[in-house]
């Protein structure tokens, strides 16, 4: 591997800028860093380069640990997203300086330097100042600089940002082709996902100091893990669907296809549907459609770009209560689909504004993430309302882009079931009989329970654990999913009776190993173990009353485990936030990953 | 006037133009107009028997070998304090970035007496020094004190925002390039700084020469040893002797405007190769 | 721009400071006059001019407020020159006021001769301050050149005491060679003066290599001397030399007077041009009038100029004891002569510090 | 002015792999004292000096020296031709910045040496030549003689040595702050149907007004401390035209070494005061 970065975190004044960031890349690999600004990638390029030290974790460049080793000795070449050429160098000179630094022989330069002026078609520009270039021709001159010490891997930090479009596009190009002619390890950070897809051999994406995703391109694009990638990459329509054993229905409309992916699972529970604009098509009625149904609509927006047609498409049928609506933002509760078309479809359907459309899709990919949607539940409306501006939760809604519904359900106190099945993670104050709400919730149709206290800070370490085998996987995806989304420090909790015999004792240990390595494997998700002795209830409890910011995550395959097992838990009403995770024995809950 | 400035499509430029030169004519330049046609009342040979009295000789190279010395002494430590201001933080740095300016707002005199009663063998610092034969007060040393005083805010001032602004890509660059800390300081951080140097360097100097409130008290004032050149301007008008003083005034004059002139061409120069890079 | 309101109420409070220290009476029936003197006046004019007021009042029922300006004497005058409206002059040397004659044309030739005593009510004398306990064992102007004293005196160039210092030096080592100042005026003797005169010069320059600084006005060699502990001897003005000795304090400096020195006459004048155009005339001589009075030449012996009344000078023969002096006009033939030869461009001063650098 | 170094600058910079922090530190140390040292001689003594001599007779002292008429005249003299000075070399560095900031035209290196001259000028000279100009025996001495006007030795004369010596202030602090910030706005101004005076004062007087009052605030510092020149046509008539700075050194000269370091003192406060006034600025403009 060319270059290798395992668990690289990088603190600004105690808040991780770079998350805990595992990725290889591989010999001659054109890798790309892509995410908005602020996602921490110029800060990881820059601890890939030398520039800043890393708080955890290590980097190795070519088997070379060199998480110790300072930039000068490091043999990157690192060009600047301005430039940062020497003003009072000529352009020879700018490209000599890591040369002459080496005390190379002049004729050796010379020719270094020719050499490398033919590879960025910069011939002959060698006594020119900076300031004579163009932008283009300077950034050509800070790569061809960049290069000249024959460094092992080449990071490039939004090299094209000053760009103007056309001279950026044929930048692109010489940068693809001198990099395939050196076949030179390259690492490039941008927010443009357009030029991550023309150059990338492999992408990273990165949110808040994560690295989200990587994958091929097309891949990413194609079956994105996270809502943040499936939107980041492209635009896409994001929609709530509930999967059945039968396929994926948009609210009382089923779509009569299946997700691409295979999605196990008995238990009807919600999940994230993502629609691309190209993937659905229009047609007068629903007979004309040659792909599945999924709605009516009216057309609102209509732009004409070029190739392609772009129309905002409002769902009057159907699908339309599915719509993820931003949070907070009620005014655009009205569902609306971003739809494109080729010119044959244009010419095959013309619309008009207003036109009352039949839509149907081609194909959808659920996101196998799990924590699809919040549902406030609660006796009275006004505690409903109150719960559902908490500030946790808003903050947690906001950052994972979905919604938070309310619902009263009087029934929650008297025990007779809800009329309709509840979707998503249910969320409850708690009360004297939490442990009972929980369970009621869970049985009414809600995949996970999220009991949060009024007075709560966001929390500063999660404890995970699960009371069986058959829990964990489903545990681990919401844990993992979870933490995207929280700066928290995340600890599993192996727990094992008192008096645990001798024999007992590794098969304990071996639990907890393979728990940490299947978070990582799996989900990315860094944690710590520890082993504990004793009721897990009591235990637990005992650990969230040391500190005050913890949060509990608390997988469980049976419910009665709520009341045999945790019951402890329960005895007071909890002053932390609970997340439980219920998937009924026998079927496998959520998806992977 | 289409050939005399660009056009622009901003108003005001008659007004604004006309009325700088009309007010830089009535105060600056009329009266320095006077001052040179009374130095031209004398003849050439008057001129530079005037210019090439020993005395005269002696206080310029004194005038002039002091500024340059303290400007160049301000160069160095101008240099080091705005480099301290501008890369590091300690208690106080704001307190003290803040006191730089303090000698444009003192008056001269004050800080003539005050330098004095410091550097005087009685003084606090003047104490230390004397065991060592080190004389301060009333020696050129003390001029070169004085005028260092006077120059420091401006080589500071130019400094910092040079050192502030691009050096940071252009060191880790270097950096990334296998520099070291010495070549970097070298080749990137000297040469990128130059012509803020070189302008607050200047400014230092002008302004030193031309210095007579601070440096009199100081200075000791010992006919071709310890007078600055302005102190014998003063001596000339003791004696009524206008022309003479318009003299040296003028000729101080003549070198500090071709000083300040190659400045600011040479800004309009390092000006122009910016912008011709931002485009 | 903005002001935020307490920089407005700041503003505004100075506005009214100034409305109210500006607020200085002046009805028709006062009248002012300028008085353009030197730095070591300053006292004595304080007092004198309150003195003169009332005098004035008392006697025309006029109210007469007097201003004072004081700098250097070579560039008061110059001021006058130049259009400083001085009513009267009062400056520490003849030349000075010969300047505004004939430069300014100011005033007529005749100045000199309009009031008593070559129009110098007062005078002073050349003596020694030297630190408390005198250490070096100076009692004359030889003890000066002495190996390892240093004297600290200003610049003749450009202070009028300064000028004084220079010829009471003269004045003694020329009084030493020749023994009687007859002879200065014999031209059989003209060889023995021509050696004597350049002894003196030796002398002179050799007192100039032992001094350290030249400041440029006198106060300025006394806050030298006293403050900065600069020099072993102080060449000093008597009435300047008596003023330190009271205010910078008696236990750190004491006055050494040598065997033989310069009297000094600080002269007065009225400027005519001006009091003519301003029509102050007759109070301004009555002004200068009054320093001849008992009352004026109490008030400059109280601020130890000596009186030229020989029974105040006696009333405060404590204060200024006798010694033999020399006038300029004796052995140097007047101020204009004087100056021409020692202090302008190229003359003997100048040779001294060119002669030490070379 | 420049601010210094940003946290996060200094803790990625401390963080860097490889970077030898004993040799950092010991070079950053001598860099702080290095600085400390030249500026505790060279500023910080004299500074204290002025105040250790101002009480050196208590509180009551000090408080004295202003109430001799004198040293209020002084005062406020020094009040009247800062508050003629300072407003007429704002409204002449403004139109000049402008001119100069605003338009490409011939010349401009030579306009420019021409503003800055001034502070070159030996204050002496910037004296003399007023003297030259309205002294009896200069230009138009006889002239204003004859229609009794006075300027040298007057008031007139000091607000003129005292405007030539500020004189650059204001402009040198405005033209590269103008030159930065271009002419996008304006011209935008000047499109959307704005007049000239219009545009300066919406548009560009509220983006360069903290530096406008930087200027304001070092001119005028500069103009209540200005000795040199003013010493030349002032004439000394105490209580009349004697500036502060003057009466600074006619004190002394009295030996009344508390009124003269009082009055200094004054002077400096007056100095501080600018600079916590320069701080301000500096941080609002960075809120």
């Amino acid at each position: 591997m060319s270059i290798t970065l395992d668990q690289v975190t990088k603190r600004y004044q105690g808040s991780p800028v770079v998350n805990d960031v595992s990725v290889d890349v591989g010999e001659g690999e054109f890798f790309v860093l892509l995410g908005p600004s602020g996602s921490g990638k110029s800060t990881l390029l820059r601890a890939i380069a030398g520039l800043t030290g890393v708080d955890h974790g290590r980097i190795a460049l070519h088997g070379r640990d060199v998480t110790h080793i300072s930039a000068r000795q490091r043999g990157v070449g690192l060009v600047f997203q301005n430039y940062a050429l020497f003003r009072h160098m000529t352009v020879g000179d700018n490209i000599e300086f890591a040369l002459r630094v080496r005390r190379m022989k002049a004729a050796d330069r010379l020719a270094r330097r020719k050499e490398l002026l033919r590879l960025v078609a910069l011939e002959g520009m060698d006594d020119r100042l900076p300031t004579q270039l163009s932008g283009g021709q300077q950034q050509r001159v800070a790569v061809a600089r960049a290069l000249a010490h024959k460094p092992q891997v080449l990071l490039l930090d939004e090299p094209f940002g000053a760009l103007d479009a056309k001279i950026r596009e044929e930048l692109r190009r010489t940068i693809r082709q001198v990099q395939r002619e050196l076949n030179i390890t390259t690492v490039l950070v941008t927010h443009d996902q357009e030029e991550a897809f023309a150059l990338a051999d492999r992408i990273g994406v990165m949110n808040l100091g994560r690295l989200l995703e990587c994958g091929k391109p097309d891949e990413l694009y194609a079956r994105p893990a996270t809502r943040f990638v499936a939107t980041f990459l492209g635009a896409a329509n994001l929609l709530l669907a509930r999967q059945t054993a039968q396929g994926i229905r948009f609210g009382a409309t089923p779509v009569n296809i299946r997700a691409l992916e295979k999605i196990d699972g008995t238990r009807e529970h919600e999940v994230v549907a993502v629609l691309r604009p190209e993937e659905i098509e229009l047609a007068p009625t629903r007979d004309n459609l040659r792909v599945n149904y999924m709605g009516l609509g009216v057309v609102e927006e209509m732009v004409f770009t070029g190739a392609l047609e772009r129309l905002r498409v409002r769902l009057t049928n159907g699908a339309a209560e599915a719509q993820i609506t931003p949070p907070g933002d009620a005014a655009a509760s009205t569902a609306m689909l971003e739809v494109t078309r080729t010119q044959h479809e244009q010419r095959t359907f013309p619309v008009t504004l207003g036109q009352s459309v039949a839509l149907g899709v081609r194909r959808i990919h659920v996101l196998p993430t799990p924590l699809s949607s919040y549902t406030v539940c609660a006796t009275q409306k006004a505690a409903a309302e109150r719960l559902a501006s908490h500030p946790f939760l808003t903050e947690l809604a906001s950052r994972m882009k979905t919604r938070i519904a309310t619902r009263t359900e009087p029934a929650l106190a008297e025990g007779t079931d809800a009329e309709t099945p509840i979707s998503g993670v249910a969320v409850v104050t708690p009360g004297v009989d939490t442990a009972k709400q929980i369970e009621w919730l869970l049985r009414n149709g809600a995949a996970e329970v999220l009991v949060l206290p009024e007075q709560l800070l966001p929390p500063q370490r999660v404890l995970i654990h699960w009371a069986n085998d058959a829990a964990r996987r489903p545990t681990l995806a919401v844990a993992a999913s979870l933490l995207r989304h929280v700066s928290a420090e995340a600890v599993y909790v192996g727990i094992l009776p008192e008096g645990a015999s001798d024999t007992q004792r590794p098969v304990g240990m071996r639990t907890l190993l393979d728990a940490r390595s299947e978070a990582q494997a799996m989900h990315g998700l860094e944690m710590r173990t520890e082993l504990r002795f004793g009721s897990a209830a009591e235990e637990l409890r005992r650990q969230l009353n040391d500190a005050p910011d913890q949060m509990l995550i608390l997988g469980i395959s049976d419910l009665a485990d709520l009341h045999q097992n945790f019951a402890a838990l329960f005895s007071t009403p909890p002053p932390f936030a609970l997340m439980v995770v219920y998937r009924p024995a026998g079927s496998s809950g959520a998806n992977e990953r | 006037m289409s050939s005399f400035r660009q056009p622009s499509i901003l108003p005001g430029f008659g007004l604004t133009l006309g009325f700088s030169v009309f007010f830089l004519c009535a105060l600056v330049l009329i009266p320095l107009a006077a001052l040179v046609m009374k130095t031209a009342t004398m003849g050439w040979d008057d001129f530079l028997n005037v210019l090439f009295d020993p005395r005269v000789l002696a206080s310029f190279r004194l005038s002039f070998g002091a500024s340059l010395l303290a400007a160049t002494l301000n160069g160095i430590f101008g240099f080091v304090i705005a480099w301290t201001l501008v890369r590091y933080d300690f208690p106080g740095r704001k307190l003290i970035d803040a006191l730089i300016d303090m000698p444009f707002a003192l008056p001269t005199a004050v800080s003539g007496i005050a330098l004095t009663a410091v550097f005087a063998e009685n003084g606090w610092i003047g104490e230390h020094l004397a065991p060592f034969g080190i004389k301060v007060a009333y020696t050129w040393i003390g001029v070169v004190v004085a005028l260092t005083l006077i120059g420091l805010p401006f080589v500071v001032r130019s400094i910092q925002p040079a050192l502030v602004e691009v050096q940071r890509d252009l060191e880790d660059a270097a950096e990334t390039l296998g520099a070291g800390r010495f070549t970097i300081f070298r080749r990137i951080i000297l040469p990128t700084v130059t012509p803020a140097l070189l302008t607050g360097f200047t400014m230092a100097f002008a302004r030193g020469v031309g210095e007579y409130g601070s440096v009199i008290f100081i200075a000791g004032n010992l006919p071709m040893k310890t007078e600055i050149a302005p102190l014998l301007i003063v001596i000339k008008l003791e004696q009524f002797d206008y022309v003479g003083a318009a003299a040296i005034g003028f000729l101080m004059l003549v070198i500090s405007f071709v000083m300040l002139l190659s400045i600011n061409l040479l800004q309009t120069w390092g000006r122009r190769r910016h912008v011709a890079a931002g485009r | 721009m903005n002001l935020s309101p307490s920089l407005r109420t700041a503003f505004v409070t100075l506005l009214s400071i100034l409305t109210l220290a500006g607020c200085g009476s002046s009805d028709d029936k006062s009248v002012t006059l300028l008085n353009v003197s030197y730095d070591p006046t300053r006292e004595l004019y304080r007092d004198f001019n309150e003195d003169f007021a009332r005098q004035w009042q008392q006697q025309t029922g006029q109210r007469v407020t007097i201003k004072q300006s004081h700098s250097g004497s070579g560039s008061q005058a110059r001021a006058v020159i130049d259009g400083l409206d001085a009513d009267v002059v009062t400056l520490a040397l003849a030349y000075d006021i010969n300047s505004i004659q004939e430069k300014g044309k100011r005033l007529g030739a005749n100045w000199q001769t309009r009031f008593p005593n070559n129009s110098a009510p007062y005078t002073s004398t050349i003596v020694f301050l030297v630190r408390k306990g005198n250490p070096k064992q100076i009692r004359d102007w030889p003890d000066l050149v002495r190996e390892g004293v240093s004297v600290v005196t200003p610049n003749p160039k450009t202070s009028g005491g300064a000028r004084w210092n220079y010829l009471a030096a003269w004045g003694y080592e020329l009084h030493r060679q020749l023994g009687d100042w007859s002879k200065l005026d014999d031209p059989a003797n003209a060889a023995q003066v021509e050696e004597a005169q350049a002894s003196a010069e030796r002398f002179v320059g050799e007192i100039y290599r032992h001094t350290p600084v030249l400041d440029s006005g006198a106060r300025g060699a006394t806050n030298t001397f006293v403050q900065r502990e600069i020099g072993d001897v102080l060449i000093a003005w008597e009435n300047e030399a008596l003023l330190a000795l009271k205010e910078l304090g008696p236990d750190k400096v004491e006055i050494v007077i040598p065997s033989i020195t310069i009297l000094a006459e600080p002269p007065v004048a009225v400027v005519d041009t001006v009091v003519d155009r301003r029509g102050t005339r007759q109070i301004a001589e009555a002004y200068l009038q009054h320093l001849y009075s008992d009352a004026g030449q109490e008030l400059a012996a109280k601020h130890y100029f000596r009186p030229r009344k020989p029974e105040i000078l006696a009333k405060y023969g404590e204060l200024f004891p006798t010694l033999p002096t020399f006038t300029i006009d004796e052995v140097f033939g007047g101020w204009s002569a004087a100056h021409a030869k020692h202090f302008a461009d190229g003359g003997v001063f100048d040779r001294i510090y060119q002669a030490g650098a070379q | 002015m420049a601010g210094g170094p940003s946290r996060a600058l200094l803790d990625e910079i401390a963080s860097r792999p490889g970077r030898d922090t004993f040799v950092s530190s010991v070079i950053k140390g001598a860099f702080i004292t290095l600085s400390l040292l030249f500026l505790a001689a060279l500023l910080f003594a004299p500074l204290i000096t002025v105040f250790a001599t101002a009480l050196s007779k208590g509180f009551e002292m000090y408080f004295n020296s202003f109430a001799d008429p004198d040293t209020i005249a002084a005062i406020r003299l020094t009040l009247i031709t800062a508050a003629i000075v300072v407003p007429t070399n704002t409204v002449f560095g403004v139109a000049a910045a402008w001119a100069i900031a605003k338009f490409e035209f011939k010349g401009k290196s030579i306009l420019i040496t021409l503003i800055d001259l001034p502070i070159a000028v030996s204050p002496v000279i910037s004296g003399l030549i007023y003297v030259l100009l309205f002294g009896m025996q200069g230009w138009f001495g006889l002239w204003l003689q004859e229609h009794d006007i006075s300027i040298v030795f007057a008031l007139p004369g000091i607000i003129l040595a005292t405007m030539f010596v500020t004189f650059p202030y204001v402009a040198r602090e405005l033209i590269p702050l103008m030159q930065q910030m271009g002419n996008d706005e304006e011209e935008a101004a000047i499109t959307l149907g704005a007049g000239g005076i219009m545009t300066f004062f919406h548009v560009t007087l509220p983006k360069i007004r903290w530096g406008l009052l930087y200027g304001v605030i070092l001119c005028n510092a500069r103009a209540m401390g200005e000795f040199g020149a003013v010493s030349v046509v002032s004439g000394h008539i105490r209580g009349l035209t004697t500036t502060m700075p003057l009466h600074v050194e006619i004190l002394y000269q009295e030996y009344n070494f508390v009124g003269a370091f009082a009055v200094a003192s004054l002077l400096t406060l007056l100095a501080v005061l600018t600079l916590i006034i320069k701080s301000l600025i500096e941080w609002r403009q960075k809120t």
